[in-house]
């Protein structure tokens, strides 16, 4: 008895010390591996789509609810006016989710620029989304609303060749951005009105 | 008792038919010469570098790993010699000296001596060697980049490589006698289907290969090859042009063929054999790869012990065997 | 000799040449008699050095043991020594100085009533080692007689030339056989050659392939009688006794002639000659090829047998036995010497195999002494040591030696274990 | 016979270098070989939990009751593997990215349990500080090997410098899963033939 209570003892103590000591670290440590996970993740696509911004657009970013989920914004400063934002949105590729990057001038509703974030595409195929640039320029300038589609299926957007599931899932995803941006624009209006 | 004769004490038998590991490797080199030879007059002297640096330096591995595990010197067998030969008759005529020399010592180190030397390999030597250099080196391996600086009297497009992006209907313009003497390119040893075929008839009458490996070997490839052909003749090439191309009648007579890889029971070897020649059909026709020869007989290597197991049944054994 | 083929290659028997006749050997100076068993400092010996010993004389060496040698020569016996052979068997060897012959008649007397019990009692050290013990052996229930009137290894001729040579020998044996109770059945397994004349010999007469080794006891069962003996039995095992003809010959002769006969046939293998010659049972191997003007030198290879399942003897003091069929002398020059190169799988072994052994496996086992395994999976017992595995095999290793061990091993395991239960 | 502290710690170094002579810990060893920099990075990783969950086991060894020490000793290794995960994630996150899944199997590596059942339980403190640092440096080194000669041939570069200049045209077979257990299985080769001697 004395040994089965001695053995429940140790356990939970231990137990309990090894989940207070995670917690606290984990608390601790929380903030920075966001950072460092936006910074690593998404950071090269927002970068590049944000290149010759004023600010850090990491640093400077915002949240703002959309429906049930929040969306995170991160702000590009051109000239000194915030008026481009990009957020990400996701689309269906040939192996699984395909995380995009959309860059938007909210004063002429105009795409910045796109990037692939997170992908598990075919190496070499379906991967040239995010490594070709030539894929990712075609987007640029094009209005954010309503419908893309590949040429295929009657839209404006150039498919990767042998990519055909890949291309497709780009454009829903710029679609689905088109749709978010539409909905969440007054809101993201006011939002950009704080930054100076 | 002091005039007693020291005799010599041995066991039985007291006859040998006298064959010799040798031998055997010598004649196997000299079966493959001939086209070996006729590499050398399409390719020149590039051809002849790449051959003679093969056989030399598979030769030196053997030497070293002799040297390194202590056991005694076992080049005198001609196997190093033989394995470096069938390499070289697999790299194109332009394979830089690095890539040769890893390829020996993959052959001799990884396919050969890490499972204890000859007639311990479970794969054929020459064919892992070609295999690993291929997956790292790519643009080696592709024929028709490789060989884009010859000038040849023929059509110099890489027969399977045409077909592969093209479909029959760019491989019509081939000549199939001409594929047949040689008038292809290839790696080194594979273009002159006749000579290979003669080495291989060659080989099966002395007795140095078994006939039922090569037959059955050729027969599942045609098989195969023409059901593929009937099913969509607009989408699959026909089964002459599959037999004169790329490295299949190397491949049936020289690779698959190889002892310690290969099974020795009659039933295996024609399971073995024609596994081999749908393989390499399923791998042209439908694979990623432009010739299948390689891999397919790698892949019936591996079920060689397994296919082994069926054996007739010993004498005095009553029941069936497994 | 070796017939290539694409598919099989093989080895044929040689046929007798009919003009062959034996040369008769003269009575050595000295001989050696070799009894079954061995003293074990305990048991009372019946006969010592300096006793007298009469031509057919029945030699019991221990008192309380029911084994027997015959006497071959008449003299003095001078030494009794143990004797070891091959795989450890063990006997005692009986050195004689030979004198004029005197012939013992004890076998004579009691032919006359009981021709069995004196068969048993005298007759188990015939030239051509008649079975005494299976044949009598009331477990084995011997129903079936097999007569091999061809030798089972290679170049040896010595029964052919009997069933050439001694029709009537064999035919009055063959008669005392059959009076065996429980007999039945007598084939005689002959070449198709020597069919003829055999008519009314009173067995049946078969003729057997020319194929080596198809006159090994297992395949001349499988072949001429359909039957299989089960892997690791003997033929006795299954009621079949196999009988040289020598033996056969020997068994009539002793009771034409109401004598034991002292004579063997032996074929002399040397270089690409063979002879027949006829020598005393004992007469020391050196003497024989004396008489034949053959020297040996050293590094030869002295060979009591055939070239394919024979053994090789150290001295050439070594006698004939009653199982001599045959002495071989190889060239130390033309030796080719086993090599300890590994199996490369060529499968020549596979296809050459009478028994269908898969011997490129089951050679991995033994190589790392695993019998059991061996023995278990890979039909170790199957093998019916022809020896020809190691006669084609390219890396040269000792196949057959490394089976004849690996059954050894395995044997004395048993004893082990049996001794432990 | 106790060692010196100073034993303790260098038998990890050459005497019983982890993946080479106690042939342990053999999943990091492939996986994760690529580069010198993942395997310093796993290598490092490995030390600090190794020395924590050592020192802990050694401190606690007394209160510990042997029916649950296993369990223990599991609670021990995942708090610091947890550990570990979330410092890298914080502060070297591209390593963390390429090690991956690596970083929490730490705690299944056979190294850490087997020094906690077989030394760190059964010894002070201080010997199972060197043992847990001597072990864990061996295993870095042996990794580093590893992924030294992989790099080298197989990408042409040692920790991301380019070796042999542009044209090497880099041996793709070493830093393939298959050029793994070849390239581990001679160096075994090689360290049994010099251990023999």
């Amino acid at each position: 008895m004395r040994e089965m209570l001695k053995m429940i003892i140790v356990l939970t103590a231990l137990c309990s010390f090894s989940g207070g000591l995670l917690a606290a670290l984990r608390n601790e440590t929380m903030e920075k591996i966001e950072n460092q996970q936006l910074e690593f993740v998404k950071g090269p696509a927002i970068r590049n789509i944000l290149k010759g911004s004023a600010n850090d657009p990491i640093a400077d970013r915002f949240k703002i609810k959309d429906g049930e989920t929040e969306k995170s914004f991160f702000v590009g400063k051109f000239d000194g006016k915030a008026e481009t934002v990009v957020f990400e949105s996701t689309g269906k590729g040939f192996g699984g989710d395909i995380g995009l990057m959309v860059g938007v001038n909210v004063a002429d509703d105009k795409i910045v620029g796109v990037g692939v974030t997170t992908h598990s595409e075919t190496p070499g195929i379906g991967s040239r989304a995010q490594t070709d640039p030539r894929f990712a320029a075609q987007f640029k300038g094009l209005s954010l609303t309503g419908d893309f589609k590949v040429k295929n299926d009657g839209g404006q957007v150039d498919a990767i060749s042998g990519a055909t599931v890949t291309s497709k899932g780009i454009a829903v995803a710029v679609t689905e951005a088109a749709k978010t941006y539409t909905s969440l624009k007054p809101q993201l209006a006011e939002k950009l009105k704080g930054f100076k | 008792m002091s005039d007693r004769k020291k005799l010599i004490v041995s066991h039985a038998p007291f006859l040998h038919c006298g064959s010799k590991i040798s031998t055997r490797s010598y004649h196997i080199m000299i079966a493959a010469l001939p086209a070996v030879l006729h590499g050398f007059y399409l390719y020149g002297i590039p051809a002849v570098g790449v051959v003679a640096l093969s056989i030399s330096s598979a030769i030196i591995w053997e030497y070293l790993i002799n040297r390194l595990t202590g056991k005694p010197t076992t080049i005198g067998d001609g196997n190093a010699a033989l394995i470096g030969m069938m390499l070289a008759m697999l790299f194109p005529a332009t394979t830089p000296w690095w890539a040769v020399i890893t390829g020996t010592f993959v052959a001799m180190v990884v396919g050969k001596h890490i499972y204890g030397g000859i007639g311990g390999n479970p794969f054929n030597p020459a064919l892992i060697g070609i295999a690993i250099l291929t997956l790292s080196w790519k643009n080696i391996f592709n024929i028709d980049y490789a060989l884009l600086n010859y000038d040849f009297g023929f059509q110099a497009a890489y027969p399977l490589a045409a077909l592969k992006h093209g479909g029959p209907a760019a491989v019509d313009s081939f000549n199939l006698f001409s594929l047949f003497i040689g008038q292809q390119t290839g790696s080194i040893g594979s273009a002159f289907g006749l000579a290979l075929l003669f080495g291989g008839i060659y080989l099966i009458i002395m007795g140095f290969i078994r006939w039922e490996i090569p037959v059955s070997f050729l027969a599942g490839l045609l098989i195969t090859s023409l059901l593929f052909h009937l099913s969509d003749s607009a989408r699959f090439a026909g089964p002459v042009f599959h037999l004169l191309t790329g490295n299949t009648l190397l491949g049936a007579f020289f690779l698959a063929t190889e002892d310690s890889s290969s099974p020795v029971n009659f039933v295996p070897m024609l399971i073995y054999g024609a596994g081999a020649g749908v393989m390499i059909i399923l791998i042209r026709n439908i694979g990623g790869h432009v010739d299948g020869a390689v891999f397919a007989i790698l892949l019936m290597n591996l079920a060689n012990p397994l296919l082994d197991k069926i054996r007739p049944k010993a004498l005095g054994k009553v029941g069936s065997h497994a | 000799m070796l017939i290539h083929m694409i598919k099989k290659p093989y080895l044929k028997y040689d046929v007798i040449d009919p003009a062959c006749k034996p040369v008769i050997i003269p009575v050595p100076g000295k001989a050696v008699i070799f009894f079954n068993g061995i003293s074990d400092g305990k048991k009372r010996l019946l006969f010592k050095a300096g006793d007298k010993v009469k031509t057919g004389q029945k030699i019991s060496l221990f008192a309380d043991s029911a084994e027997y040698a015959v006497a071959t020569v008449s003299g003095t016996i001078t030494d009794i020594s143990p004797y070891v052979g091959n795989f450890g068997k063990t006997c005692t060897a009986i050195s004689i100085d030979v004198s004029e012959d005197d012939f013992d008649d004890s076998f004579g007397k009691e032919t006359a009533g009981q021709p069995l019990e004196s068969v048993r009692n005298y007759l188990s050290c015939l030239p051509g080692n008649l079975p005494v013990n299976n044949l009598f052996d009331p477990e084995k229930k011997i129903s079936t007689i097999i007569i091999t009137g061809i030798d089972a290894d290679l170049l040896v001729v010595t029964n052919q030339h009997i069933i050439k040579s001694k029709q009537g020998e064999i035919k009055r044996g063959i008669e005392i056989l059959k009076s065996i109770p429980g007999i039945n059945n007598i084939v005689i397994a002959v070449r198709r050659e020597f069919v003829q004349g055999y008519g009314h010999i009173g067995a049946e007469i078969r003729n057997i392939d020319v194929r080596y080794p198809s006159a090994f006891p297992q395949l001349i069962i499988r072949d001429l009688l359909g039957k299989t003996i089960p892997a690791g039995k003997t033929p006795e095992d299954t009621g079949i006794c196999m009988i040289s003809a020598e033996a056969v010959a020997s068994l009539g002769e002793a009771f034409l002639h109401n004598r034991i006969p002292t004579g063997k046939i032996i074929t002399v293998i040397y270089k690409d000659e063979k002879k027949l010659v006829s020598a005393r049972i004992g007469t020391p191997a050196g003497d024989v090829l004396k008489a034949l003007n053959i020297n040996i030198n050293n590094g030869d290879r002295l060979i009591t047998g055939g070239p394919m399942t024979g053994s090789c003897i150290y001295s050439e003091d070594y006698p004939v036995l009653p199982s001599t069929d045959a002495i071989m002398i190889q060239d130390g020059n033309s030796i080719e010497p086993f090599s300890d190169y590994p199996c490369i799988n060529c499968g020549e072994c596979i296809r050459i195999c009478p028994a269908n052994v898969p011997v490129n496996m089951l050679v991995r086992y033994l190589e790392t002494k695993r019998y059991q395994e061996a023995a278990e999976q890979y039909d170790l017992y199957s093998c019916i040591e022809c020896g020809l595995c190691a006669y084609i095999c390219v890396s040269r290793m000792p196949l057959l030696q490394y089976i004849k061990l690996a059954k050894h091993e395995l044997a004395g395991i048993k004893l082990t274990e049996a001794a432990n239960v | 016979m106790a060692k010196s502290v100073t034993q303790e710690f260098t038998k990890g170094l050459w005497a019983e270098i982890p993946p080479f002579r106690l042939v342990l810990g053999l999943c990091p060893v492939l996986a994760v070989t690529k580069s010198v920099e993942n395997a310093i990075g796993m290598g490092v990783a490995v030390i600090f939990v190794l020395v924590g969950s050592n020192v802990l086991v050694s401190m606690l060894r007394k209160i510990i009751p042997s029916k649950v020490r296993i369990a223990c000793f599991i609670i021990v290794v995942a708090t610091f593997v947890t550990v570990v995960e979330l410092l890298m994630q914080a502060y070297t996150y591209p390593l963390f990215l390429k090690l991956g899944i690596f970083i929490p199997l730490i705690v299944v590596n056979c190294i850490l349990l087997g020094r906690a059942e077989a030394f760190a339980y059964k010894n002070g403190i201080i010997s199972s500080f060197a043992d847990g640092l001597g072990l864990g440096i061996g295993f870095t080194m042996s990794l580093t090997a590893l992924a030294a000669i992989r790099e080298v041939f197989g990408s042409g570069t040692f920790y991301g410098n380019q070796v042999f200049g542009p044209d090497f045209q880099p041996f793709n077979f070493m830093v393939e899963a298959p050029g793994a257990f070849v390239c581990l299985g001679l160096m075994l080769c090689v360290m049994n033939s010099i251990g023999k001697k």
